[in-house]
């Protein structure tokens, strides 16, 4: 699974993109915030506050309680300011 | 309607050039509202900012927004326009053009695709100062939020 | 806010220069709202529209209503241009260019104007059928003093 | 005082412009508009609706009950139609 990071999200992670392997148990966008927010510091610090991140499924925006099942791409980011 | 334009570019656009795509050669177009933003220097503190953007999501979720508003007014034409990278202040950063046969459905289409390109295409701002100061993520704004979700219905 | 602009005149304008003037090295700028007013071909039943106008009178109103907006939002930028005389179909009649920090004080300004110069301004259509018959007065509409009604306070 | 005529007022009555001395007691533009609709069939038909009459005062918006005093210029014309 291909997960894609932008913003502060990205500089706080230090990457812009990887590919990882959740447990089965991880179902749900919410579920995969919580198994990355324990992959190190920086990914810890990107997660702190999940109500600040937002998800994209596939290019779709998502909710926490979206399932990740089929998805091929997931993002993380922070409320866009766009315009 | 004729469908829309969308573009994600880092290069300046014309805003007269997609005027005229928009209205040249048609005679049944009453109203064209325009809307252009621009990167703004914060009295002289800011030096430019840096639009990061999420490529293809961009595109899809502002055609998205499109096709939403061409179901909820009857559009004759539409074209907007977004760009990433590196903007100067003065610099133009977003056109949103709609026209329509009357005003007040190419006003509201113009604002509420504002509205929701502010809060739903993948673009994030980050300052550079002027100083040389590292600069920060602009913040979402709750006003923007506010803006959007008078729109739904 | 550095005045205003108010322009009424037989000659056709040019939108992207009026939109230069505005914001040309201007970097306090965020958002500009343009409204184009153009005629409509009616289905082929419109050959021109004849806009007749209070000379002197046009222009001082316009300029009262230019000053109303101004004391509502505060803009850092404001066009008006209304034509009169035989306009043909395709060709724009009225353009109304408001510059602000902000989009909602750019996009409420723009649409007061238009609603106001709509029912306030000295001006008279006239329809010029395509079939040579004889055209009549256009009806002022019930509709356009609803929508300038909504601003008063 | 000097009269103005726009649109179909001035096509009704056949006139542009005209200096009119209307008699001391027409005070008001409501006054006026009938004193005007009694010169002939013209201004009869131009003023046979009062409430699709507009009036201004020296070129400033004006009501039926304005007074027309101090004016020097009055201009009759129907509800506007720009923009």
């Amino acid at each position: 699974m291909r997960v894609l990071y932008f913003a502060w999200v990205r500089e706080r992670i230090g990457l812009a993109e990887e590919d990882v392997s959740p447990p089965r148990e991880v179902t749900t966008v919410g579920d995969l915030i919580a198994w990355l927010a324990a992959r190190g510091e920086g990914y810890a610090e990107a997660f702190a506050r999940p109500a600040t991140i937002r998800a994209a499924l596939d290019k779709t925006h998502a909710r926490l309680e979206s399932s990740i099942a089929t998805a091929r791409e997931i993002a993380f980011f922070p409320p866009m300011t766009g315009g | 309607m004729r469908g829309f334009t969308v573009r994600v570019q880092a290069a300046p656009f014309d805003t007269a050039a997609e005027e005229a795509l928009l209205t040249d050669g048609r005679r049944d177009i009453g109203a064209v509202v325009t809307f252009i933003g621009l990167c703004r220097d914060e009295a002289g503190t800011l030096a430019a900012l840096e639009l990061e953007h999420y490529p293809d999501m961009a595109e899809a979720e502002i055609a998205r927004v499109a096709e939403e508003a061409l179901a909820r007014w009857p559009l004759q034409g539409l074209t907007i326009i977004h760009r990433h990278g590196v903007i100067k202040p003065g610099e133009k950063i977003v056109l949103v053009a709609a026209a329509a046969r009357h005003r007040g459905e190419a006003f509201a289409a113009a604002e509420f695709l504002m509205d929701y390109l502010k809060t739903q295409a993948p673009f994030w701002k980050k300052e550079h100062r002027a100083d040389g100061a590292a600069g920060g993520w602009v913040e979402a704004k709750a006003k923007d939020d506010a803006a959007a979700a008078r729109w739904r219905r």
